[in-house]
């Protein structure tokens, strides 16, 4: 029955695709509306709503001190946890994260790792012993499409919101995580050898592939990941990451760096 | 800290400044989710939680379906960051009972037998936690399944009451549910039938008499704020038409 | 198959709770035989057996040192279990305990904790350090309905009979475990509109209600619990429970102030 | 402690006073659960057991079905107070294990191709326990078989020898298990076939010759007990006719 | 250790003494399991990976089966002492997102439409990790996938760049994957059409397009080694027709 | 299906059976050919790599040191674990272990421990404190049957290439883990009253009853287990245990003691 529903629904896709159109209208580099909402949860030492079209996630940062991995004694620790709650969409089933889920969390937690936007060495309290830990976590609220780059953006907001609760733990006066970059990650899906980014979730179900940049502020690549059974040409890799950089770009001046 | 260090009045006045029998301000806004069947985001004092419903829908696993109804599954879940210290994703023996007693304080005015081998899900989600998530839950439910257009012989509201420093208050806040004496959930239709009930604490038969009366109270308080929250969805007409169906 | 013969069997009890009867000859507010018999289990602190008509739940108690929770540094821990084991009941299946069990579990945990029972902070052994961890573990070996006021009387019997295992942890000499109430839980079921207490295996699968009372020997109400998918008139909790502290005063005054 | 540390006779008898070749006393109860086709308790020694069966009855999962014959399932399970240090609920390794050699003492004497597509369950609860918790399970399970009335070829009956000081001990008590040399455990059918055969520690090839064949004798002796327990409740002439059933 | 400590290339040669653009040793032997449809063994410096190919078989649970199409199913697995750290035994998040990306860099050359509502399993076990195994494990289901005769369009052929110092290396090893500064393993058909593609670390747009063209080297490089291993098998006639299977 | 084949095949081994022969035309107490590789795996402290016929199993040992246990605060601890991967055979599935798993884990386990070939004393570090802990890892790669035996004799040849890793541990410096004993496990099925030593998989598959004999390098027997739902006459099984002490000594001389 999905699959009847599905086919149809991908040869209407298809045949607005030939002329040059998308379902909702949209250029194929177009992102749908985005709206951040910092700090809406007072009892997460940070947080943010976003709202990429009507796809929305939750973004929650608690921290708390706790010992250092014996191979980083002197650096603060992330752990990056997603919840695809099944209240966001048909598709997601109460349960421990599936695979879907964990690639979720891990690209997340990829984009804040590797851009090195927290400061893991500024997160020691005492080196070896205790260091700060932050859990990064990400609740999708609604499936419209592209939580990925939603719940990456709800990340760094969020972090962007933290205040480290030092005086809770009797490690003296709070004070705003410092951040060292501002990760954007940005996501295209091929369909009938055109790329369309920032899909909603009828383009996500059409499409074989998906490719997913992050980029810094400085430009850089730091994080990538290919997802769905299909296979991309390398031409079509560099045109993601360049429309990529720019698109990240954009995002990051008008939402993140305000 | 201790009971003994906290002062719960100040001049007749609570903690936050309300009366006795007063409810904290509530929000209610319905069909806030666009993949759900239906939706309902609700504020109650610092509590702030969502529910989505999805259904009637086909039963998976197939051993679960019933053949001569629906069967109606509740989730209530809390977000990691919706408490003071953090909270380990999943669920944990406290959801597991609220889920049940949730979903069977909803249960009495579903009209299952419409949809028989189905499933009508609904899932809650704590997003901020600050005393009182499950009646919230289940204010937000109740709107969710009406949005959702899912047949009920009425709607349902949930309030508690609890005892601290000896006098009975409606609606408690953290801080007087962590060192109160006595907490007391309920959950009703509008025509006063009891469909939750749970308590724990000290409270003497007359107290208990008293708690529950004031929790009925304002559990007809917030009936009419959900009412208001589907008339200004749906319009007075289409509301009414749900009232019908609501109203036994 | 179980449907038919659950209608067939509802509507012969229901017949006879026209003409005021119950299946077994009972009153609707009369019990079942009740025995408890204490000290079973050798190699427990403490344990009780609790025959409730054909029902029969073990309780059994065990203790150690262990760490306080953090929010209540100066009092010992209670950690109540239930195992509704398969050889219980044709209903039950092995596995973690479900949401039945863990409800039990926590409604006899309820009555434990609330009556206030056990004086938790003289069980402390350092402060912030060290207390005593109580696990009240109960056993359901045969389910012929009601199990929950079984497990309760089971779990206030064995804390009445429990040694606090002092000298096995060289913390000085045992000494039994002082107890400063005794919650007993009453459970009634409603039916076409009558209310029976203490309801059999039989009754219990045909009411839509049930409603459990925990009163404390002082005459309060410190723990109430309403399940099942039906609804109760404000007038049928209020009778349940003056019932119900009669009926806990009787079952006190009986078996465990004895 | 140390096994050094332990004498484990005193003018010839062990710790308990019984002589080499003695079982500890041994109650057995049968029919003592209402809900279960067949139960039964028993007590050896410091052991505590209670058995049920349920069955011949559905299987599910479906997929577990075998088209010829009953599946049989054993389950094995420690109640968390019945050891000194207290259990964590649920199975673990060794609990598994023992379920699965259990179900495979008593498999080959259950006439399973009676009841294709269906299943036996056995459950056996430790309530106590103080060596030789598998054995008992056993004698009650087999016990609890014949009580639901499902048809056996045979009784099964189980005993370990052990080895302490350099000397063959009939059904080993705690302290003879924990410093001991050896454990095993055996259980057989009248007739002298053995279905449960496991050994742990040292026995010369002679040692092990003269285990077996006192392990079999106290095997023996727990058969009677089990079917004078039988013939308590049944009676002579239902029990012969169980005895019939169980004796090829 | 840091970063800093590290001088990842000593007169122009890598610690290994290999060059900038060269893989390590590769060893791959065809068929190495009796049991399983498909089998391989790889070592890639010091990883040694084994697969197994299970299938077209039936698929359990039913509710997996597609209608038009195999599933298939990649589990990537690391044994406990394949590692410096002993890992617990099974699946974390980690190997989750392997085996995914895995699957779905195989999936789009396998043949699937011809054996509906079947499964194709990929098992790999990682028996020695030394940076690189999930190149390694795809490259060794690859050839398993063929050695079970499953249709294929094309090989798949699996490699890693990576940065340390400033330069752009292939294959990195241990060390070069542990402090430097970017990793960017892919999997491709011999035509160059890219099926798996992930990155970590920071590399230039530049920078990036000469990794991917470092990786799609070694893994042309790799897919001739692949192929030998069939020929060797297969002997050259019947391996043209693997490879006749194999490219579009 | 998989049934009528194995009824098939079972009337087909029968048949060779009453002829005295077995499929693969070995005698009754002959066992395949079996080769050992040690220290296949460098990351491991020891390894194996066992093959018996077709059968291939994998052994590897990781130490570290940490707590030991309360009762035995002097003492080494072993740890044994199995890994049944679904790639060893289509019967295998994902997830953790089955109680086929367990058992064999158990038994390789049983082998090492009761024929005290590791000197646990010997493992204490600081008395009460610490300790070094094995870990004996079993990866079962291809079941062609009798893989207990295999991976008892994997566990045996790894722990004798084992190397103490000290000085990872800043614990002075390694040192080859010393041996008291080699234990050699032998298996037999029953079937047709005929016992075949060292089963391939379809005897295995066809036979009601299998008997392990673990024995110690100074002929003793150290541990037994009988599986299968099938019996054994008691002289079958003295019959088991003199072939296996036989078997066990050639094994032991040939492959082990080199």
């Amino acid at each position: 029955m999905s699959s009847v529903i599905s086919e149809i629904r991908k040869d209407f896709i298809y045949n607005l695709l030939l002329k040059g159109e998308r379902v909702d209208g949209r250029t194929f580099d177009q992102y749908r509306d985005i709206s951040i909402e910092r700090d809406v949860i007072r009892k997460a030492e940070g947080s943010a709503l976003v709202k990429l079209g009507s796809s929305q996630v939750l973004v929650g940062i608690k921290m708390q001190p706790g010992e250092p991995f014996q191979d980083t004694p002197n650096r603060g620790v992330i752990i990056t946890n997603a919840e695809l709650v099944p209240l966001a969409s048909p598709n997601f089933e109460p349960g421990p994260p599936n695979e879907v889920g964990i690639e979720l969390a891990r690209v997340v937690d990829r984009g804040v790792r590797e851009s090195k936007a927290v400061d893991l060495e500024a997160l020691c309290i005492v080196p070896g012993k205790q260091v700060w830990i932050i859990f990064i976590d990400v609740h999708i609220l609604d499936d419209c499409g592209n939580i990925l780059d939603a719940a990456s953006l709800g990340a760094i907001a969020a972090l962007l919101s933290t205040k480290v609760p030092a005086s809770r733990f009797g490690l003296g006066e709070d004070y705003m995580l410092p951040l060292n970059d501002i990760p954007v990650a940005t996501t295209a899906i091929e369909f009938g050898d055109v790329l369309m980014f920032d899909p909603g979730v009828d383009e996500e179900s059409i499409a074989n592939t998906k490719l997913t940049v992050i980029t810094t502020a400085k430009g850089e690549i730091c994080g990538m990941q290919k997802s769905g059974k299909g296979l991309l040409k390398p031409e079509q890799i560099y045109r993601i990451v360049d429309i990529a950089c720019e698109k990240a770009r954009e995002i990051r001046e008008k939402f993140l760096e305000a | 800290m201790d009971k003994s260090d906290i002062s719960f009045f100040k001049d007749g006045l609570r903690l936050d400044g309300r009366r006795a029998d007063q409810l904290r301000p509530i929000r209610i806004e319905v069909g806030v989710l666009a993949r759900a069947d239906g939706s309902c985001y609700i504020e109650m004092g610092g509590n702030k939680v969502i529910a989505a419903v999805y259904g009637p829908r086909e039963v998976h696993p197939r051993h679960l379906q019933e053949v001569t109804r629906a069967i109606v599954r509740y989730r209530y879940n809390m977000a990691s960051f919706s408490v003071e210290e953090r909270k380990r994703p999943g669920p944990d023996r406290r959801s597991y009972e609220l889920s049940k007693v949730s979903r069977e304080a909803l249960e009495p005015v579903i009209m299952t037998s419409y949809f028989p081998r189905s499933v009508i899900d609904v899932f809650v989600e704590v997003l901020q936690a600050d005393a009182g998530t499950r009646t919230a839950g289940i204010n937000a439910a109740a709107v969710a399944l009406a949005d959702a257009g899912i047949p009920m012989k009425s709607m349902i509201s949930s309030c508690a009451a609890g005892k601290v420093a000896d006098t009975i208050v409606l609606d408690p806040m953290k801080e007087e549910d962590n060192f109160g004496q006595a907490d007391l959930p309920i959950a009703m239709t509008p025509g006063g039938d009891i469909t939750l009930m749970q308590m724990d604490g000290g409270l003497s038969p007359d107290e208990f008499h008293q708690a529950v009366e004031m929790a009925m109270k304002g559990a007809r308080d917030i009936y009419e704020m959900q009412r208001a929250a589907l008339v200004e969805k749906y319009g007075k007409i289409e509301a009414s038409t749900i009232e019908v169906n609501a109203c036994e």
